[in-house]
């Protein structure tokens, strides 16, 4: 059974077994894909896979307008996954309502989006390949490693190209703010073109910095193919490193940023003896 | 002489360390006049002394600051600095108290800390009254002044007059807390221990003034004799403490004190071989027994149990000798060390001398006699105690100022 | 002369290239107090430095920090108390999490890390303020000036 | 708009100390033209002088702000805005800029750069002050009365002080009986008078007087509120029971720690814990010829890394109770370090070694040995200070454990929420604070916080009772949170509901547990509790759109100040 054909079963089966009253997915229609909610089984053969489109955000505003008993089903990707994972925890999505159909992304895909967890927590379709290190791989790491003065070049010469067109902002499956602080006269000058190169990229990147699920959005969105998400490589490896903390796996875990050294202690932080634990007192 | 206290009851404090703010703190939020005498230039007693201090490794300034510049700031705490106390005579309700205050040869509340007065003094009479003192400001020191009056002549504001003479003020207070605290004493005449035989033997207190960050030094651990880098330093736990011959009591600070001086000739040089003399390692308090452990852990310090039979300046000048027996391993020793610290011999500054009329009582050991004490006493002049402990008493020796008017109330 | 101590850190004269900009977020119960005590002591030290001061280092937030290097201000310096000696129950400790994170990200686009100075529990004495303030200026002194930024603008894309 | 506001603006000479390196008058000029200045003065030295003609000048200037370029805040500024404030003026319209220590004196040697610096500095300052805008004031009625939570001998302390000041008292107990741990023991250390004794004053005030509710065999069901106006369900066997206090005391105490499985307890006879040997002495004299005592049992090892403080007097106390019973009978008394701090409990320690009590000290890495078959019969130990195994005959071993952290307040802990430290024991403010907790007014006393004896116990609940008395004594408390090292009313963080996505960054970071989320129509959003806040700003730096802010020194002014930093 294709993995098209698995999608369509499950969805199904889904709609049919009462676990959701709709199912979050792409239709092709009129020669076309788009985002649709399917709430008859009928309807379900027009539900497509392909191409990766994520639908974490559209499904916070879909919620929006349902009543409270109605279940939404999403078929979705790891990365789609972990964004509403993210989103949950700051309370954009009612986690009771939403529930997930995992789908394994490709090896090809997972390459092109230099994804380190290509697969949902719960892979209902398709099979697991395992993940990219995206500092194997040799584009990433000229703008990752090497002379620093060549790679402030590099990433001038690129953030340059920037219109301010907000694409990445726009396209982040995390973003939610309004307003939001790339278009306050006071982080990012307004009416600049290209935008502050340091203003707008680095606060928009460094806002994201616990949250980022690199799911590629901001870059797959930038007219001008400015490898946004190689911003958030570093962070995300430091915060895996440091706290074995990684954005959108874990509902109950907060990030790591908002509790003290007592709780999530950070390696080379000398916390006062007495703080760290001996022995419970049980 | 004699006089009514005002409305407010005015309680009167003896002593402006950590537990005479409290207890002034504590009073004056409740409503009540509050005379504070303290016999130095500025607040904060011996904690203001002190560089660090343990469990927490505070700076000691960073938390005397907040209290000392409420109780400066407090609309009913009335400071008498430079004061001490010379009569008490007590009537019914009330008693009438002599203070001896100044004479404040720089008016405090004139000086704008500019500095010249202390630039153009002759003979270095002149000195800031401390590194993190609040306000900044200076003081004469009345032996080493020679009278010329050129300070006087540079102060734009007029702050000083070396003619101003001490002045007697009398209070009528309805009540008296007893908080003078301690100071170190001179425990030469324990000739064993060396004090004043080697400028590199000295008191804990002393050390700590010579190691802190805000001292001389700039917190580098440095011998006093030639300042070069000690490779060893001996702390001499009970020394003049827990003996007969000086104080029976224990002070019950030096354990942790000697423990954080340790660690903080560690922290600043690692390479200094630090050993710690002790009797009982008295690390009783709230989180003191895990500082200690991560002394043990953390730096590699020596704890030997048994206390020198003699120290003694090396005649050649290299260091210091120490003799002594390590009662664990019952081994009698020699050792050579660059600096001496002794610690333990503190004493309650309630003895002093020339106080008159209705005085308090002390027992055996120089503390305020529990038995006999007419009026609440908080902090080392009661017994000897850390911080934590000397201002919760604090609090409630205010407490009992209260309690005794309800009780005269009724 | 007991307080009238030159720390010899020489201002802006210092080397060729004009000194760089810095700005120091310093909490009101640590480095404050040093800068203050710096001053007491009549301490020379360079000029271009303002402290910003903060009630405590976890007030801090990035975005301003990142702010500032678009200002074009060269050195960022946030100093606050040590750790377990925190006046509001140990929100330092977030704030040096937090810092450290932002530093991977200005290392990643080149801005070198020791520009931003995250410094703990260091600067309450004002040798030790002066001390950081020096050392911070010197290392600036030592890195690629940021106005590569604005350069680098006009060079053309490298291909990859 | 408040940035369209002026400000009057005052430098100060400092009698040459500043004017000296920074010419003034160029910046007089300067200024005099800025878009948010209305008027600029010099003064030869604003502390000194003219504080009250300042004052008249500031109201007068219409908008009421005004700048000053003085000496920094620990000098004698803060002095300078002391002074104002009593003359009326909102602290909030005030700003001081520090030109004396930040600038004039580190820069003699660059008389025009320190100008350009103070130009500055001056300039930031205005930024913030324009901006800035007085918060009104958020304040609870006090309630005139106090719960104190356990009836051991801090609480009994703390309750009766109350009473005695006429405070509205009402003392919760969850057994039935007032006393707590001196309810199990024999007598008390050092001074061996009789629980009884010891507590009859308290006990006694807490009968007699009105104002205090006993309450026995009572549960704290739930508790809301904060500092002024604490609100406590209690469930009383069966019956609920609502109570409302300006201040809580927390006086829940320790409980004593069995030896499980240490130094063949249960296993033996005559091998008893310190606190059954309590009973033992309560009933009567106890007929025991050789009686051991082991001192850190279970304590100062790596699952317990602490000092229980009370266990050596504790054991000499009951060394002397059990010579009492028999004069011949032979006490040793096992130790690692005899923890007997300060004036009366060294003598008291001296005096059981003169009256015949034997002491051995042991290491930790090898303790004592119970030798015996169904009844100890001897104790084998190492002397450390002799270096000789020594067989000790016993027909009674007491093991000496510490005191441990109540397990059964985590709830109480939740509830309130207090932190406790990884023993369990209830954390305190470090040092100068030793009965405050992070909650405003809630106190904390007796062996809940670090294990004591009953003197100290006391001290502490008179303590507590006294902070609880200086808030409770008053008619209503104003939030404030900290500025400047002083409580303001624009320090505390404010929320803009429009803005606040509810993310809960705010909620999960706050050092207080300030911060809320709550429903707003469907969507949640963040709200501050005024009470809980203390103004450090953690929330500031990690909402995503900055719509919680500090209004002492919100985004704006930290934008603006980093612009004007360098002109």
């Amino acid at each position: 059974m294709t993995i098209l054909e698995q999608a369509r079963q499950i969805a199904r089966q889904s709609l049919e077994q009462g676990r959701a009253q709709g199912v979050l997915g792409l239709r092709e229609a009129e020669g076309g894909v788009s985002p649709h909610l399917f709430e008859d089984p009928s309807d379900i053969d027009s539900l497509v896979v392909e191409p990766k489109w994520l639908l974490a955000k559209l499904a916070t505003g879909i919620l929006k307008g349902l009543p409270a008993d109605y279940r939404l089903a999403v078929l979705c990707r790891g990365c789609d996954e972990r964004a509403i994972v993210e989103l949950i925890k700051r309370n954009q999505i009612d986690g009771e309502k939403i529930h997930v159909i995992g789908l394994a992304c490709t090896k090809e895909q997972a390459r092109a989006c230099l994804c380190t967890r290509p697969y949902p927590s719960e892979v209902a379709v398709g099979d697991v390949v395992e993940g990219v290190d995206p500092f194997q791989d040799e584009r990433a790491r000229t703008f990752l490693e090497g002379d620093q003065r060549e790679r402030m070049i590099r990433w001038a010469t690129e953030l340059r190209r920037c219109v301010k067109c907000y694409g990445c902002r726009n396209s982040c499956p995390i973003c939610v703010c309004v307003p939001c602080k790339l278009e306050d006269d006071l982080w990012v000058g307004r009416g600049e073109i290209p935008a502050d190169l340091i203003s707008f990229h680095l606060i928009r990147a460094f806002h994201l910095c616990d949250t980022c699920v690199a799911c590629g959005a901001c870059q797959d969105a930038c007219p001008e193919n400015i490898p946004l998400m190689l911003l958030q490589i570093s962070m995300r490896a430091s915060l895996v490193e440091k706290y074995g903390y990684e954005a959108g796996t874990d509902r109950e875990r907060r990030s790591p940023l908002l509790s003290d050294l007592t709780k999530e202690p950070s390696p080379g932080c000398e916390v006062p003896g007495w703080m760290d634990s001996l022995g419970d007192s049980a | 002489m004699a006089s009514e206290p005002g409305p407010l009851n005015p309680v009167l404090l003896i002593g402006g360390g950590a537990a005479g703010i409290t207890a002034a703190l504590d009073l004056a939020n409740a409503g009540r006049a509050v005379h504070l005498v303290e016999k130095g230039p500025t607040l904060g007693g011996q904690i203001a002394r002190l560089d660090k201090l343990y469990p927490t490794d505070h700076c000691a300034f960073c938390l005397l600051w907040t209290e000392v510049r409420l109780c400066r700031q407090h609309p009913l705490i009335k400071l008498h600095t430079l004061s001490f106390l010379k009569d008490i005579t007590r009537q019914d309700r009330y008693l009438n108290a002599m203070i001896i205050e100044g004479p404040h040869l720089i008016d405090e509340s004139r000086c704008i800390f500019c500095g010249r007065c202390e630039e153009k003094c002759p003979v270095d009479a002149i000195k800031s009254v401390g590194e993190h003192a609040y306000p900044p400001s200076y003081v004469i020191d009345a032996d080493v002044c020679n009278g010329c009056d050129e300070c006087m002549k540079v102060c734009p504001t007029g702050a000083i007059d070396i003619h101003r003479q001490e002045q007697e003020i009398v209070i009528a207070a309805e009540q008296l807390i007893w908080a003078t605290g301690f100071g170190d004493a001179d425990i030469s005449p324990l000739k064993e221990y060396g004090y004043g035989t080697h400028p590199d033997i000295m008191s804990s207190l002393e050390f700590e003034e010579w190691i802190a960050e805000a001292g001389a030094n700039k917190g580098t651990i440095l011998t006093r004799h030639n300042g070069s880098v000690p490779k060893s330093i001996a702390f001499i736990q009970c020394a003049g403490a827990r003996d007969k011959r000086m104080f029976p009591y224990c002070s019950s600070v030096c354990c942790m004190h000697a423990l954080k001086q340790a660690q903080w000739v560690k922290r600043r040089s690692p390479a200094v071989d630090c050993v710690v003399f002790y009797t009982d390692l008295r690390t009783e308090g709230r989180h003191y027994y895990e500082y200690y452990l991560r002394e043990i852990r953390g730096t590699s310090l020596t704890l030997i149990r048994g206390r020198p039979g003699l120290i003694y300046p090396l005649p050649s000048g290299e260091g210091i000798a120490l003799r002594y027996e390590d009662t664990l391993s019952q081994t009698r020793e020699m050792r050579r060390f660059d600096m001496v610290v002794l610690n333990g011999a503190l004493q309650t500054s309630l003895t002093r001398p020339g106080i008159t009329g209705h005085v308090p009582t002390l027992d055996g050991e120089g503390f305020l006699d529990k038995a006999v004490g007419h009026y609440p006493a908080c902090g080392f002049c009661k017994e000897p105690v850390d911080v934590e402990a000397s201002v919760a008493q604090a609090s409630s020796a205010a407490l009992h100022t209260f309690l005794k008017r309800e009780r005269n109330g009724k | 002369m007991g307080n009238r101590i030159s720390h010899g850190v020489e201002g802006h004269r210092q080397g060729e290239r004009r000194a760089p900009k810095v700005i120091v977020f310093a909490c009101r119960w640590c480095a404050l107090i040093g800068a203050d005590g710096a001053g007491k002591k009549r301490v020379q030290l360079p000029l271009d430095f303002r402290v910003i001061p903060v009630e405590c280092a976890a007030r801090v937030e990035p975005d301003s920090i990142i702010r500032a290097f678009s200002y074009g201000i060269e050195g960022v310096g946030v100093l606050g108390c040590h750790l377990g000696g925190c006046r509001y129950h140990n929100a330092n400790h977030r704030a040096i999490k937090r810092l450290d994170l932002l530093k991977k990200l200005l290392a990643t686009v080149g801005i070198d890390s020791g520009r931003l100075l995250t410094s703990f529990g260091t600067g309450h004495e004002y040798h030790q303020f002066a001390g950081i303030l020096k050392d911070f200026f010197q290392e600036l002194r030592g890195l690629p000036p940021l106005d590569e930024w604005a350069r680098a603008a006009t060079i053309d894309a490298i291909k990859v | 708009m408040a940035s369209k506001r002026k400000a009057i603006c005052i430098l100060c000479r400092c009698y040459g100390e500043i004017s000296d390196v920074i010419d003034l008058d160029s910046l007089k000029d300067m200024l005099t033209d800025h878009p948010s200045v209305s008027s600029v003065e010099i003064l030869d030295c604003l502390c000194l002088e003219a504080v009250e003609g300042l004052s008249e000048k500031i109201r007068q200037s219409g908008t009421g702000k005004a700048l000053i370029a003085a000496c920094s805040p620990i000098a004698r500024g803060d002095s300078i805005l002391r002074g104002l404030e009593q003359r009326g003026l909102n602290p909030a319209d005030l700003e001081l800029v520090d030109i004396r220590e930040g600038c004039a004196w580190i820069h003699k040697d660059y008389s025009k750069g320190a100008t350009g610096k103070a130009w500055d500095l001056i300039n930031m300052g205005l930024a913030s002050l324009v901006r800035r805008e007085g918060s009104e004031d958020a304040t609870t009625l006090v309630r005139h009365e106090v719960m104190v939570v356990g009836a051991g001998p801090a609480g009994l302390a703390a309750a009766a002080s109350l009473g005695q000041l006429g405070i509205k008292v009402h003392l919760v107990e969850r057994s039935k009986r007032p006393g707590g741990m001196l309810n199990l023991i024999s007598r008390v250390a050092p001074d061996e008078t009789s629980p009884g004794e010891k507590l009859a004053p308290y006990l006694k005030e807490v009968e007699e007087n009105a104002g205090i509710t006993y309450y026995p065999l009572a549960r704290i069901a739930s508790a809301e509120g904060t500092v002024g106006n604490f609100a406590i369900r209690l469930q009383v066997d069966g019956t609920e029971h609502m109570i409302h206090a300006g201040a809580v005391i927390i006086a829940t105490g320790a409980q004593a720690l069995l030896p499980q499985g240490l130094y063949r307890y249960k296993e033996l006879e005559g091998v008893l814990s310190a606190i059954e040997l309590e009973r033992h002495l309560k009933a009567g004299p106890v007929k025991a010829r050789r009686i051991v005592f082991i001192q850190c049992v279970a304590a100062r090892d790596q699952a317990r890394p602490y000092c229980a403080a009370i266990c050596c007097p504790v054991s000499l106390k009951n060394a002397m109770g059990l010579r009492k019973g028999n004069p011949e009978a032979e006490v040793y008394i096992l130790h690692r370090d005899i923890i007997c701090p300060g004036s009366t409990l060294e003598q008291y320690y001296r005096r059981t070694m003169a009256e015949g009590i034997r002491f051995i000290r042991f290491e930790e890495q090898n303790p004592p040995v119970i030798e015996g078959t169904d009844h100890v019969q001897a104790v084998r130990v190492y002397d450390a200070a002799t270096g000789i195994m020594r067989e000790l005959d016993a027909d009674m071993v007491v093991l000496s454990t510490p005191l441990s952290a109540r397990r059964d307040t985590h709830g109480l802990a939740r509830m309130l929420g207090l932190t406790r430290d990884h023993l369990g024991f209830f954390e305190v403010q470090p040092l100068m604070h030793p009965v405050e907790t992070t909650v405003p007014g809630i106190f904390i006393c007796g062996s809940a916080r670090w294990p004591v004896l009953a003197g100290r116990a006391i001290t502490q609940g008179e303590a507590a009772a006294m902070k609880a008395f200086c808030l409770v004594s008053g008619q209503e408390i104003a939030a404030l949170g900290l500025s400047q090292f002083r409580g303001e009313k624009f320090a505390i963080a404010r929320v803009d509901r429009e803005a606040c996505t509810g993310c809960g960054n705010c909620v999960h970071i706050c050092p207080y547990e300030a911060c809320t989320l709550e429903p707003v129509n469907g969507a949640s959003k963040s709200r501050v509790d005024p009470m809980h806040c203390t103004g450090c700003g953690t929330c500031v730096a990690v909402c995503p759109n900055g719509s919680i802010q500090l209004p002492e020194q919100d985004a704006q002014v930290i934008g603006e100040m980093l612009m004007q930093s360098f002109s």
